[in-house]
């Protein structure tokens, strides 16, 4: 038995949370996606009180004044500040669209675990109803569930949540389905584990990097559907300040030269949803190899 | 004469975040013109880079940032682009591991060799001519055919054989061969080595052949070389270095192999301690020292030179003190597990199979196996011949077909886990292949152990945390490790690991699943040594899957030969080695290449493993068999021919007609 | 101001009492010459003579139309995109009735200055308690199929609309009004309108005003929208759903010739599309615009903007059978914190008219200009606050559809009545939803404690008097229940005196300033922009848009 | 194909009870508030939405089935038209949109993939991500902003003139286009970046290059056939993706395509109308995804050829 060694543990990197979380600070496009976003979630967190003017106040005498000093983006049609309601117009789209993609992903995932480990018929069942749900574009599934549910922004959160469970769910099948194969899950059934702590504790865990990623570009994916249902109508109501809102109530002024009314609105979405990509993608090329 | 190729001093660096680390570090070497030259080393030792810096195709990321390679004669690093695609058009050729993906998916064979022809100048109307003329030359009965064909469409030795004829279609100086044959059955690994064999003579190509195996090293080549960490540490004709190594990392990889003539029973397999360096780790001396028994101060401050002495050479200051390894580490065997006569596990009748109708895969029919308790049951077979299955079955894992009988220590079996009482779950259990897919890399080692032994032992508390810590020891693992998640781990611990957690459960049966294929011999040796005193200490059964009939031989006491899910033989290990054997037994035998590099007449093996789905009708290995009586094999199934100590196989062929091993059982290989 | 006294007495001859009457008040100076016109015109008195009446009393004649343009060419205009298919008796929407307007007449046009003038009508009479009303019709009409009109196709138009069984839209105007069988032929080019009670105002109820009254052949083709027969100066040459319209010019009309060869619609589903075609040349005209899109062309002077004044406008409602606006001291107070001339100002662009929470704008002519504006006084409504017991202020919810100016309008009142310390909630929500069933119990907007609806044009209160406000209306989404106001509607319905008319109007005004169950802080202008330089385009409030004597 | 007309059928539920879902009576929607109760009961009757929802859905299906798609609500005639029209519209657009963006996403995804992780790479990264996730309403604004008011080079309506030619139809369709464009430019970018990487990094096109082939070769004959097979598939399958982008830019630029057609459908609440538009759509979907299959397999001869013999 002597020459049996005590092995030495191998050089083997840090590993874990911690490890993700150093290298995701040395990815740009993370850092940069992540200054944005965190840029647009302290403006919907504290905005309404350090906006200089309050977004909702109107001064009719002083409506669709270009940029100046005193209002630096400008007054809208009832001559309320662009700049404060920018600021404070990031508070709704940044409390529906994160709460859908939560709802979606928790959906998502379940339905994803259960498909990608049952397999069979379940999984036949559930992935002809996830393509026809895939069979049309959300806004056209919004559109449709808004006209018969009518429009208010509980609906809206739960006609996102359930058309972005399937990508989810599809996503986390074909990651559980690689994990299925793997023989830690046969060594549990060994152990006679039952199904939900496989599910759950085994495979998860393993599956969460691909979850994230995904929950990162459905958060992005939510925003852009979020604003672009507020933009035709049937999103985030009147009288808030949402950017896609602002847009669909201003734009029209855009012909007679009062661009300064949307154009700041259209730049915060696009950096909201742009920030929110870099993250992905820098988590996506962090946590993927 | 220029040399086909030569090393001088060749350094080459891989930039990692921003680090330089050197991968081979100084190495000399060269092969002359018609020359075999081989290159063995473990994983991790530099063995692709070197093939790959000899044809100029470094990964972006890699660099020769010392030394030059002279490919007959000229310096590579000095081509220009179109120079060098010459060079790879004329001259250089290469083969690699898994032909599958060396192939284009998308174009016929036939266009991928002709572009060789293309590249070579050859006018058009020519190509189909010359193309099926180089098929045919690499022994493709039906070229014409094969040209039609998509790489996906043929087998992985015909891909092998495509990918050889596009290599030597230049007709080049030389060949580069990276682990050519790795990851082909072992009876289709020996056609592709009696091609390259064959081609060699007739082409006068020289050979570099890069390989894990030693045992393909010593059959293909003249010399060889030993890279250890980056560097070549010793180097001579084939049958002296095996014969009589002169560094003691080559000695300690011979004494590592479980040769034929080495058994449990008879002594434990030798290991090397440690681990091989880390790519750019700082070294100070011998770069073998930390692991070197004969190590001393000299060793861990002074680099040896590559001394060359009269044909050879060695990277060691103490050259001639290798036989004095012996008697460091040549340990006696652990006290024998206790076998007696009582079957622990009894198979009959057992058939799986998957889909239905045309489709249906038989994968499993009417298997039939006794396991005894304490024995070591090896099971060996081409892939495909539903090993795994078999296993699978045993554990619970798949629900076997109806009619299928199991029974563990008298009781029957159910299907499934689910149904089986915790008594038997907890009995049976398995060592998986491969470690990366059996451990749950979010969870620690602790985690793993602990959950078993909670849910299958019932212990809690201060017992559970006892018990861990034994299971720990037993397979010598540290508190340490017991706080790490698999990635921290190396391949061997890992494996330590999976054993741990299949013991905690003490079982009675323990199913091996090629428990070493995924490492190193130095690491294998290790794993098997454990294996084998755990049986020792633990009275369990094994039933051992390997390709690698060296383990199967080192650790069985009886052998199952299966071949497209039937068992064909099964016997005493010693019994089904020597024979009198089944005829697919002696080929499985024959086509493994031994140290030696004898060459003994093979049996060999025509056309591939028939379809599971469509099963050949009477004798299953009758399509290939070449003691086939026809009219009979390929019409009536095969008695059950029943020879000494429960010797059983299944075969038209009369006993004494049956084939027998005639080459020497006991080592092919003297240890010094 | 020298009055022709002979002049008068030749004119007065063979006039009915209600015309001398209402001769008697101008001569009196009771109303302006403006509004004895719009008056008179009620009454049926023809252009020329109360062209004469008035310069007979002074006035002198009213200045001829703009001057003529030049034949020829196309217009092309822009349109919202009608809701539903073209056909006049079902038509509902704005959409539509532009394009009714473009092939369609009735028998009277409600002019923009709503006056009410003889179109296919040459004249009309009623009788001495107004229950009867006798039309005489134009003789060389044809309609588009070559058809002569009669009293005959108007008969059946007329028995169409008012026959429930063809469920038209015009019943919300007939309903009461006029019934199947009301409209009786009398010769060949005179027909009478037996009315189910007395109505002072009947003219207008087969006016443009009631756009579906368009006069089409008794044989209504099935599918109506194919030939759009009518007697208008423009013929359908092709009708794409959707998509647009063209008319060529109606060489057979019996008016004056219609200029433009050609016209073309363009429906748009929105309005801001329609601007930026404006500007890009792809249209001449918008037939109309919000004053909140027409701010972008406001101030540009390739573009001419009509504004006609309207009756249309934003009613606030404060239900008056609950808290928090049971007191009507707290709707008083509510009314008192908005800035009427700054909203008007800043949010309509001075395009609108100040309403003064009753339907009676300033532009009725009924409309008793005696009674005081309300005008903002924030220290009165918080003092009214406390009186009711409430000056700490409350939380409730506005209710409304997002249309128009409406969301905009919200917040204007939500951040007023923060003042008097009410947290205005805002619940803005599509049209659809805030209408829903439009009956009690299943409708946002008739249910909600405060409202926001939008009522389109009408070129008499009468309507905006009785559905919204009278007990049991259909429309009373303020749930007011007052007696004493009922009574004085009715009297005012069936009132074919101005004066009395006015007189009537005056106590319904006092009352529901008093009373305050609705806000009508102004009236907005009807919009409609063109090229520069365009001329004879002839908008209505309700949504027409005459162009037959329009030219670039 | 059994699996796509179930995923059909199973989409007509869906829209037909979204479409149903509905409190309230379609008539009262149609006609508006102060429509007279007599004709909201007229209408109802007439367009048979008094009848049980079951008797309703039937009558619907077996409508599509014989190919009658029903008669729109508002417009009380056949759908058939004004969907044929739309769709032909959405078509021209799209059409513009694919020409532009196949070659250019594949050229960027190709480029990006052979200087992988240089500037280009980086740039065109980035780039091609932030385009494919901006809606297609800001880049339409600003688009409009910039060349159709500022610059005054694209007219800022989709419609043109009846009659026009097609050169006049493409002027006007390509600011509408450039939307679309950015959004899936990123998207096949991204997919043919991915593709070529596995292609260049595969062992196959090592092979080629040690056969001594020249790069364009080996890029050409190798490595570009089987990274755009999996781009050619994904590219097919956003067809339908593309088709929520048209129903705002639909609206933005006034074009009677689909997408504005059901956008209106949904506002009128139009169900027939709606119904049909989002079937269409649907039985797109699975068109489309049917010839990618088909493409695939034509392509691809792992699937062409079946397993090995």
């Amino acid at each position: 038995m002597t020459d049996l060694p005590t092995p030495v543990e191998a050089a083997a990197p840090e590993h874990g949370w911690r490890d993700d979380l150093r290298r995701l600070r040395g990815s740009v496009s993370f850092v940069v996606g992540a200054v944005i976003v965190l840029f647009w979630v302290g403006c919907a967190v504290f905005g309404q009180s350090l906006v200089p003017f309050d977004p909702f106040a109107d001064d009719l005498m002083n409506s669709l004044m270009p940029p100046s000093s005193e209002h630096w983006f400008g007054t809208d049609q009832l001559g309320r500040d662009v700049f404060s309601r920018v600021i404070v117009g990031a508070r709704d789209i940044l409390t529906v669209a994160p709460i859908a993609t939560l709802l979606s992903t928790i959906l998502g995932t379940a339905l994803g675990l259960t498909m990608g480990y049952f397999g069979g018929l379940i999984d036949e069942v559930s992935s002809r109803l996830v393509d026809a749900v895939l069979a049309l574009p959300t806004v056209i599934v919004a559109l449709l569930a808004l006209t018969a549910l009518g429009t208010s922004t509980f609906t809206v959160l739960v006609v996102i949540a359930f058309s972005f469970a399937p990508i989810i769910a599809r996503t986390v099948r074909s990651a559980v389905l690689s994990e299925v194969s793997l023989d830690y899950v046969a060594a549990a059934e060994l152990r006679r584990e039952n199904t939900l702590y496989i599910l759950f504790i085994e495979i998860l865990p393993n599956v969460m990097p691909p979850i994230l990623v995904e929950t990162t570009v459905r958060l992005g994916y939510a925003i852009f559907t979020v604003a672009t249902l507020s933009f035709i109508g049937f999103g985030i109501q009147p009288p808030s300040p949402d950017w896609g809102l602002s847009i669909s109530a201003n734009y029209g002024l855009i012909g007679g030269g009062f661009w300064w009314a949307v154009l700041f609105d259209c730049l915060a979405i696009a950096s909201l949803v742009v920030g929110i990509n870099l993250v992905a993608d820098g988590m996506e090329s962090t946590l993927n190899d | 004469m220029t040399d086909a190729l030569s090393f001088d001093n060749l350094g080459v660096a891989y930039r990692v975040k921003g680090k330089m680390r050197q991968v081979l570090d100084g190495v000399s070497l060269s092969i002359a013109k018609g020359e075999a030259y081989g290159l063995v080393g473990e994983s991790g030792c530099g063995k692709s880079t070197t093939a790959f810096a000899a044809l100029r195709y470094l990964p972006r990321n890699g660099s020769v940032n010392r030394g030059r390679i002279l490919i007959d004669g000229q310096d590579i690093g000095l081509l220009s682009p179109t120079d060098l695609r010459h060079l790879r058009q004329f001259k250089v050729s290469m083969i690699y591991q898994d032909p599958g993906r060396a192939l284009n998916p998308s174009l016929p064979i036939g266009r991928q060799v002709a572009e060789v022809f293309e590249l070579a100048g050859v006018p058009r109307a020519e190509w189909p001519a010359r193309t099926h003329d180089i098929l045919a030359k690499v022994q493709i009965s039906d070229p014409a055919l094969v040209m039609q064909r998509y790489p996906h469409q043929l087998s992985g030795g015909m891909q092998q054989r495509v990918a050889i004829a596009m290599a030597i279609a230049s007709n080049p100086t030389l060949l580069v061969l990276d682990e050519p044959t790795t990851g082909l059955d072992a009876t289709v690994e020996a056609e592709v080595l009696d091609l390259i064999q064959h081609l060699r003579h007739e082409l006068s190509t020289a050979i570099l052949f890069i390989s894990h195996n030693l045992a393909v090293i010593a059959r293909m080549c003249d010399r060889v070389g030993v890279l250890y960490a980056g560097r070549l540490v010793e180097e001579a004709r084939t049958e002296e270095i095996f014969r009589n190594p002169r560094h003691p990392y080559t000695a300690g990889l011979l004494r590592c192999l479980p040769q034929a003539g080495r058994s449990k029973d008879k002594a434990m397999l030798a290991t090397i301690p440690g681990f091989l360096p880390g790519p750019g780790t700082k070294i100070t001396g011998c770069v073998f020292a930390p692991r070197c028994a004969l190590a001393d101060q000299t060793c861990r401050t002074v680099e040896p030179e590559l001394l060359r002495t009269d044909d050879r050479a060695s990277k060691c200051h103490y050259p001639d003190r290798i036989n004095e390894l012996d008697h460091i580490s040549n340990a006696a065997p652990v006290a024998a597990a206790v076998r007696n006569s009582k079957t622990i596990l009894q198979v009959d009748g057992l058939a799986k199979s998957f889909g239905s109708g045309t489709q249906r895969q038989r994968v499993l029919r009417d298997v039939g196996l006794e396991l005894r308790a304490g024995e070591t049951l090896g099971l060996v077979g081409e892939s495909g011949s539903g090993k795994t299955t078999l296993a699978r079955c045993i554990l619970g894992l798949l629900q076997p077909d109806q009619g299928s009988s199991l029974r563990f220590a008298g009781e029957a079996l159910a299907g499934t886990t689910a149904l089986r009482s915790r008594h038997q779950v907890k009995s049976i259990q398995i060592v998986f292949q491969n470690p990366d897919s059996a451990l749950n890399r979010a969870h620690t080692v602790y985690r793993m152990l602990s959950r078993t032994i909670g849910h299958l032992v019932g212990l809690r508390g201060a017992a559970r945390e006892a018990r861990i810590k034994s299971l720990a020891s037993a397979v010598r693992l540290t508190e340490r490790h017991l706080s790490a998640v698999p990635s921290q781990l190396s391949g061997g611990l890992k494996q330590r690991v999976a054993i741990a957690r299949a013991f905690a459960s003490d079982p009675q049966v323990l199913i091996c699943d090629e428990p070493t294929s995924a490492l190193d011999v130095s690491v294998q040796a290790a794993i098997l040594n454990l294996l084998a005193e755990l049986q020792a200490t633990k009275q369990v059964s094994y039933i051992l899957i390997s390709h690698d009939l060296g383990v199967v031989r080192y650790l069985s006491d009886r052998i199952a030969v299966m071949y497209l899910g039937q068992m064909l033989e099964i016997g005493p290990a010693e019994a089904v080695f020597s024979g009198p054997h089944h005829p697919y037994t002696a080929a499985l035998l024959s086509s493994v290449p031994t140290l030696d590099g004898a060459s003994t007449e093979r049996v060999k093996l025509t056309g591939a493993l028939p379809s599971t789905a469509n099963l050949p009708k009477g004798c299953v290995f009758h399509t290939r068999c070449p003691r086939k009586i026809p009219g009979l094999c390929d019409h009536d199934a095969p008695p059950q021919v029943k020879l000494a100590d429960g010797h059983v196989l299944m075969c038209h062929l009369a006993p004494e007609e049956l084939p027998a091993a005639d080459r020497n059982i006991p080592p092919t290989i003297t240890l010094p | 101001m020298t009055i022709n006294h002979r002049l008068l007495d030749i004119l007065r001859r063979g006039r009915s009492p209600h015309e001398n009457h209402l001769i008697d008040g101008l001569v009196r100076g009771a109303f302006s010459r403006r509004e004895f016109l719009r008056y008179g015109s009620v009454l049926g008195l023809s252009a020329p003579l109360l062209g004469g009446i008035t310069s007979a009393v002074g006035f002198g004649l009213a200045p001829s139309m703009a001057r003529a343009g030049t034949p020829g060419g196309t217009i092309r205009y822009g349109q919202i995109v009608p809701a539903a298919a073209v056909n006049p008796v079902t038509v509902a929407d704005g959409g539509g009735l532009t394009v009714l307007s473009q092939f369609g007449e009735t028998l009277v046009f409600s002019a923009p200055d709503l006056s009410a003038q003889p179109l296919l009508a040459e004249s009309w009479a009623p009788n001495a308690d107004g229950t009867v009303w006798t039309f005489k019709l134009r003789q060389n009409v044809k309609f588009h199929n070559g058809k002569v009109m009669t009293a005959d196709d108007v008969v059946a138009t007329f028995d169409r609309l008012s026959d429930p069984e063809m469920g038209s839209n015009a019943l919300s105007v007939f309903t009461g009004v006029l019934s199947k069988g009301g409209t009786r032929k009398v010769d060949d080019y005179t027909v009478e309108f037996h009315l189910d009670a007395a109505n002072g105002s009947f003219p207008y109820a087969v006016s443009t005003d009631n756009y579906n009254s368009i006069i089409i052949p008794a044989e209504f083709p099935e599918d109506f929208e194919a030939t759009m027969v009518g007697t208008g100066p423009f013929k359908l040459e092709k009708y794409t759903p959707k998509v647009g319209a063209s008319f060529v010019r109606n060489t057979d009309y019996w008016g004056p010739a219609p200029l433009p060869d050609r016209v073309e619609a363009t429906f748009y589903g929105d309005y801001q599309p329609q601007i930026l075609a404006l500007q890009g040349g792809a249209i001449d005209v918008i037939q109309q615009l919000p004053v909140l899109q027409a701010v972008a062309l406001l101030n540009d002077p390739n573009f001419t903007i009509i504004s006609t004044p309207s009756s249309a406008h934003q009613q606030v409602h404060m239900r008056t059978d609950m808290d928090p606006f049971k007191d009507k001291r707290v709707r008083q107070a509510v009314a008192l914190t908005l800035d009427r001339p700054k909203i008007i100002a800043g949010l309509m662009r001075g395009k609108a008219q100040i309403g003064n929470d009753s339907p009676f704008m300033p532009a009725f002519p009924s409309t008793n200009p005696s009674v005081p504006q309300r005008q903002q006084d924030i220290a009165q409504a918080k003092q009214l606050m406390e009186a009711a017991g409430v000056g700490a202020g409350f939380q409730t919810t506005l209710t409304t559809e997002k249309y128009l100016e409406i969301p905009d309008y919200a917040v204007l009142i939500q951040n007023a009545v923060k003042e008097i310390g009410i947290d205005l909630q805002l619940n803005i929500m599509d049209q659809g939803t805030y209408y829903g069933d439009a009956v009690f119990g299943k409708s946002p907007w008739l249910d909600s404690s405060m409202g926001i609806s939008d009522y389109g044009h009408r070129g008499v209160p009468n309507l905006f008097l009785q559905a919204p406000l009278m007990s049991g209306g259909p429309w009373n989404s303020a749930h007011f229940n007052n007696a004493e106001y009922d009574a004085l509607v009715k009297g005012f319905v069936a009132s074919l005196d101005l004066e009395s008319q006015r007189a009537t109007a005056g106590q319904i005004q006092t009352l529901l300033l008093d009373e305050t169950p609705l806000i009508q802080a102004y009236f907005y202008d009807f919009l409609t922009v063109t090229k520069a330089g365009a001329t004879g385009v002839v908008p209505t409030a309700m949504g027409h848009l005459m162009l037959g004597q329009a030219s670039l | 194909m059994m699996l796509a007309l179930l995923t059909l059928w199973l989409l007509s539920v869906l829209i037909f009870l979204g479409g149903h879902l509905l409190p309230g009576n379609v008539g009262r929607a149609m006609l508006g508030p102060l429509a007279d109760q007599a004709a909201v009961d007229v209408l109802n009757h007439e367009m048979g939405t008094d009848r049980p929802l079951l008797v309703q859905y039937l009558d619907w299906i077996a409508g599509f089935l014989t190919g009658d798609l029903g008669q729109s609500y508002a417009y009380r005639s056949p759908v058939a038209p004004f969907l044929m029209t739309a769709l032909l519209n959405s078509a021209k657009l799209a059409a513009v949109a694919f020409v532009l963006v196949v070659p250019l996403g594949i050229l960027g995804g190709v480029v990006a993939a052979l200087y992988r992780g240089r500037a280009a790479d980086r740039i065109l990264s980035v780039v091609g991500l932030s385009a494919t996730v901006v809606p297609e309403f800001v880049s339409g604004i600003v688009l409009i902003l910039i060349f159709g008011i500022w610059l005054r080079w694209f007219p800022i309506s989709a419609t043109w003139v009846d009659g026009a030619g097609p050169l006049t139809q493409l002027y006007h369709l390509i600011l509408p286009a450039i939307p679309l464009v950015l959004i899936l430019f990123g998207y096949i970018a991204r997919m043919a970046r991915a593709g070529m990487i596995e292609a260049l990094d595969a062992d196959y096109t090592r092979t080629a290059v040690l056969k001594g082939l020249s790069y364009p070769k080996v890029i050409w004959r190798h490595v570009l056939r089987n990274a755009l097979l999996p781009t050619i598939s994904v590219i097919a399958t956003q067809t339908v993706y593309l088709i929520g982008g048209l129903v705002v830019i639909e609206i933005l630029f006034h074009y009677q395509g689909i997408g504005s057609l059901i956008y209106t459908a949904a506002k009128k609440k139009d169900f027939p109308m709606l119904q049909a538009g989002v079937m269409s759509i649907g039985a797109l979907f699975a068109l489309t995804t049917f010839l990618a299959d088909l493409l695939y397999a034509r392509l691809n001869p792992r699937i062409r050829f079946g397993g090995r013999e």
